[in-house]
């Protein structure tokens, strides 16, 4: 993943995907076949925020292994994706469950014995990755990073002098996952999605990646997208797959629509962090493995808790 | 001196760090005591301070006891001015919009260089830690602040990795590395205020807190400090920047 | 044939421009034959093709007789499915997800080079042309379809000036100039419709319009041309082509 | 303005700005005194549409000299700012008074005879050098204008063979004006700006430039911009000065409010297309030193055609 895919490669990737104006409406099971064992998967929102944990958790379920993982920052998702044995690396800017719990011990556990790497690059340089991605570029030059020892050991970036200025820059690799997954407020069948607040750096991501899964918590009609076209964040030719999953970011938040349901958060800090590997295998068979769908994972988490958090999710718009 | 007991060691961080800040200066905050420490100073001395958020967030008004959680979170967008992708709100750094960058800080050394990604060999650390997110670019890019707890084990000689770089080995180290802009500015901890020497570009006490002696100082820097007859002692805090502090962390989630 | 003074010169170019688009495919279209041409084709054998337009939108739906004067102008907009900013809508070409550009031409050279900045030489030109706009980057990111009159001053051996690079000076100077993507694909004319040798890039005739003789596109090309067996008669307008054509264009503002 | 500027005078500047949270509303006459002669100014907007035609009428009359201009795409303002002798040189993509006019005479007579410049990028680079200036980086690769003879006429940019893959790449040096003139829709008093529809260059070019001068349909309250933050398209602290100017891109367009006033810019090709002196003598006489007020001289322009362009402007909501 830390290679430049050469633009021959990634045009010819683009011309095979079919880009037509269609219907990709599927279900949750059908979107984690789109994504392949050894994959380099792009996931959309930040920490705790429109995190597609729906199709993580297909993910899992589905038994995807050797996935390699980009996201800005890493939360919970993180934990899940190294727990289960889906992915074996994470390149991400910060990785723990959230600020709020200190260090996470199932990151710990496999970074620091190497049972899977945790590639680190600043939160911006991450973000101009996916940036040069999205634009077609083999790199972007940055100003930060340089002189820290977080470039040390990424020697996938290169210094360079800049030929106008002479002023030393840095050029970040671009880079471009095979898939990206990505929960939106609301799309239309087309892949047309709206995202509302904090948009993090989803539509890089979904112009860098050459296939993009969206989860929604709802679809609406092509109509609705085309009353407001400047409310279009993500455009549909970019999108192969639309899954309708409302609560499709539990237990993390949805912005305007949820908040993190901090109960059950909280249940899964304490038991992981007590021990990553028996705490982790307990919280996969109790939430992953066990429910037969989605809707019964939210059941575990439990009603009560989905009111609470979309009551403080809708709060955002009492201003 | 008679106060001492009546505030804790955060909440008098809080509002040290609130007293570095400048009407109409725009702020890259942290959260936790950064993102207080700016609230409060908004309500103080600083109407027209404006707090960023690494999440995409652009002038936030943050509400009494809804402090968000992370910098990621829809509560960081209360009533702001403006939201927009995590990329472009750390662009604004590089670009040079941004007065100052305040964060919390788990390990520092003399040169103001911070490590929040391995304790011990990074090739086979001890701890991984999170890692930068935002720091290393908030700390390359604009000049810090940064409050954290005075502890030896935290005030270290040479840090075991520089996430996000200080003064880096001092002098004109930072700018030879490609870094011309900002700089490590200044550090508040429960027991003083430093500075960086404008030459070897080292820690440099500039006020003991309230109550606090220079030993006590030494005892938990690991590293020489010099003090100076300039060394100076800071105020307490008042009645009115504590209460002020208490209302808007109700649950006393950051200043316990 | 006996049609022939049934519909006018831009008439066919619109109706054979429209032929050459495929269902499904995403165009970035230019405005007046081009824009026509795609809505024309939406409405005959592409109802899932998406038009894009270099001010910054994704899928626009244009009204008949609602044409806009420029692709910046809001009636571009018009139930589109997005609006972006114009230099991420040209940002889409270098990322590939662009099928085919289609524009007009004013000059066009052997190797389907257009040029629409300078008549004569550019330190001293006989006419300032308006230049590129989006032309450049449309032809050096995506494959090409040109829709122009054909004239013996507009198809030159060499343009005055390579404002839209086609093959270049032919052959593998395009790639080597560093364009690995895309090219001329077709030139849509009055007289012809022409593709490009796959060996030498060299402009070849692939079919006759309608009562055009080769003699005639010789004679109006200011290089030879090179006909074989291959090179066809195109069908001509159906009905159904013509009378949704003027229903599109009802003021006949561009097909007069 | 074809140099790259140091990275240090950058951020010089940026931070001698005052960039606190303050109102800045000032009369048209005030705002075009944040204009010197010799300034490079960028302008948003492209071609006919919200283009800030009042900011430019104004410096017309304040008699400015020696600008050095940039916009995407350049309509009648470009001859305006040749015809009058504000500006010697234009850096854009194109360059007449609409598609509909065909050359324009103008421009023709400046360019031809040396008396102005007009110096030609694509369109792509242009909006990349703005871009790269926004980022504060000195350059942005791109994959256009290789090969072509507008690189020829072009050595401030450079190629280069990208060091992660060997592809030829195109260096376009940063843009990064000395002030920018831009109109929105609507503002609050600080410099919040929103912009419907059609966005252009206008993000970047407010990021990229040194000061902002924006001139607004209509400024609104900071509470109503605090409503819905992920509206806001431009920030305050970019913003140096806002001038409330209804139907302030007269005789062009502004997203959603009007449409061009068509007979208006009709007699003026006709006029300028005629005789580019005499006849855009004529024309400033008459619109631009003539009237006491844009109010006087939308007068001029007459309020059938303002209504007739305002009924237009509103119906891209009929939908």
């Amino acid at each position: 993943m830390s290679e430049v895919i050469p633009y021959s490669k990634l045009r010819k990737d683009i011309a095979q995907r079919d880009r037509s104006l269609r219907e990709k409406v599927v279900s949750l099971e059908e979107a984690a076949s789109f994504v392949h064992d050894g994959d380099s998967v792009g996931v959309g929102g930040s920490t705790m925020s429109r995190t597609p944990m729906g199709l993580i958790w297909a993910l899992i379920r589905a038994k995807r292994k050797k996935l390699s993982v980009s996201r800005c920052i890493v939360s919970s998702d993180g934990d899940l994706l190294f727990g289960s044995g889906a992915c074996e690396r994470i390149t991400t800017s910060w990785f723990s469950q959230g600020i709020l719990w200190g260090v996470s011990k199932v990151m710990r556990h496999y970074a620091e014995t190497g049972k899977a790497r945790y590639d680190e690059w600043s939160h911006m340089a991450l973000g101009m990755r996916f940036r040069a991605g999205a634009m077609g570029i083999p790199f972007m030059p940055i100003r930060s990073m340089l002189g820290s020892d977080v470039l040390q050991l990424r020697p996938e970036a290169k210094e360079m002098d800049c030929p106008f200025t002479g002023e030393k820059l840095l050029l970040v690799p671009a880079l471009n996952p095979d898939v990206a997954l990505i929960h939106v407020q609301r799309c239309d069948p087309y892949g047309n999605a709206q995202i509302d607040g904090l948009q993090f750096m989803d539509m890089d991501l979904a112009m860098a990646a050459n296939k993009v899964i969206l989860t929604t918590e709802r679809i609406i009609t092509n109509d609705q997208i085309r009353r407001a076209p400047d409310q279009t964040k993500i455009p549909f030719f970019t999108v192969d797959a639309v899954v309708e999953l409302p609560f499709g970011c539990a237990p993390h938040e949805c912005y305007g629509v949820y908040e993190p349901m901090m109960r059950h958060m909280q249940y899964y800090v304490d038991l992981v962090n007590k021990d990553p590997v028996k705490g982790m295998q307990e919280y996969l068979e109790r939430f992953v493995y066990g429910p037969k769908s989605w809707t019964e994972f939210l059941d575990l988490i439990g009603l009560d808790d989905l009111l609470v958090a979309a009551r403080a999710g809708k709060s955002i718009y009492d201003t | 001196m008679t106060l001492k007991s009546a505030y804790t060691a955060r909440e008098l961080l809080a509002i040290l760090s609130a007293r570095q800040l400048k009407d109409g200066q725009v702020v890259f905050a942290g959260v936790g005591i950064p993102l207080l420490a700016a609230t409060l100073a908004q309500r103080l001395h600083c109407p027209g301070l404006t707090i960023l958020f690494e999440g995409g967030v652009i002038g936030a008004l943050i509400e009494p006891g809804k402090l968000p959680p992370s910098t990621n979170d829809q509560r960081c967008t209360q009533r702001a001015n403006m939201v927009l992708s995590s990329a472009d709100v750390l662009l604004l750094l590089q670009r040079g919009y941004i007065d100052v960058g305040f964060m919390g800080g788990a390990q520092i050394d003399q040169y103001g260089n911070l490590n929040s990604s391995f304790i011990g060999d990074p090739k086979k650390p001890t701890t991984r830690l999170p890692g930068t997110g935002g720091g290393n670019d908030i700390s390359s890019l604009t000049n810090m602040i940064v409050a954290m707890q005075h502890e030896k084990r935290r005030f270290v000689e040479q840090v075991d990795f520089i996430t996000s770089p200080g003064w880096l080995r001092g002098r004109d180290t930072r700018r030879e590395s490609g870094l011309p802009a900002g700089g490590m500015f200044r550090v508040v901890t429960d027991l003083a205020v430093f500075g960086f020497d404008e030459e070897t570009r080292r820690m440099k006490p500039l006020a003991l807190n309230p109550g606090v002696t220079r030993e006590q100082v030494q005892d938990n820097t690991g590293f020489k400090l010099e003090f100076t007859h300039d060394t100076g002692v800071t105020e307490p805090p008042t009645e009115h920047e504590l209460s002020l502090l208490r209302t808007l962390d109700p649950e006393r989630l950051f200043i316990a």
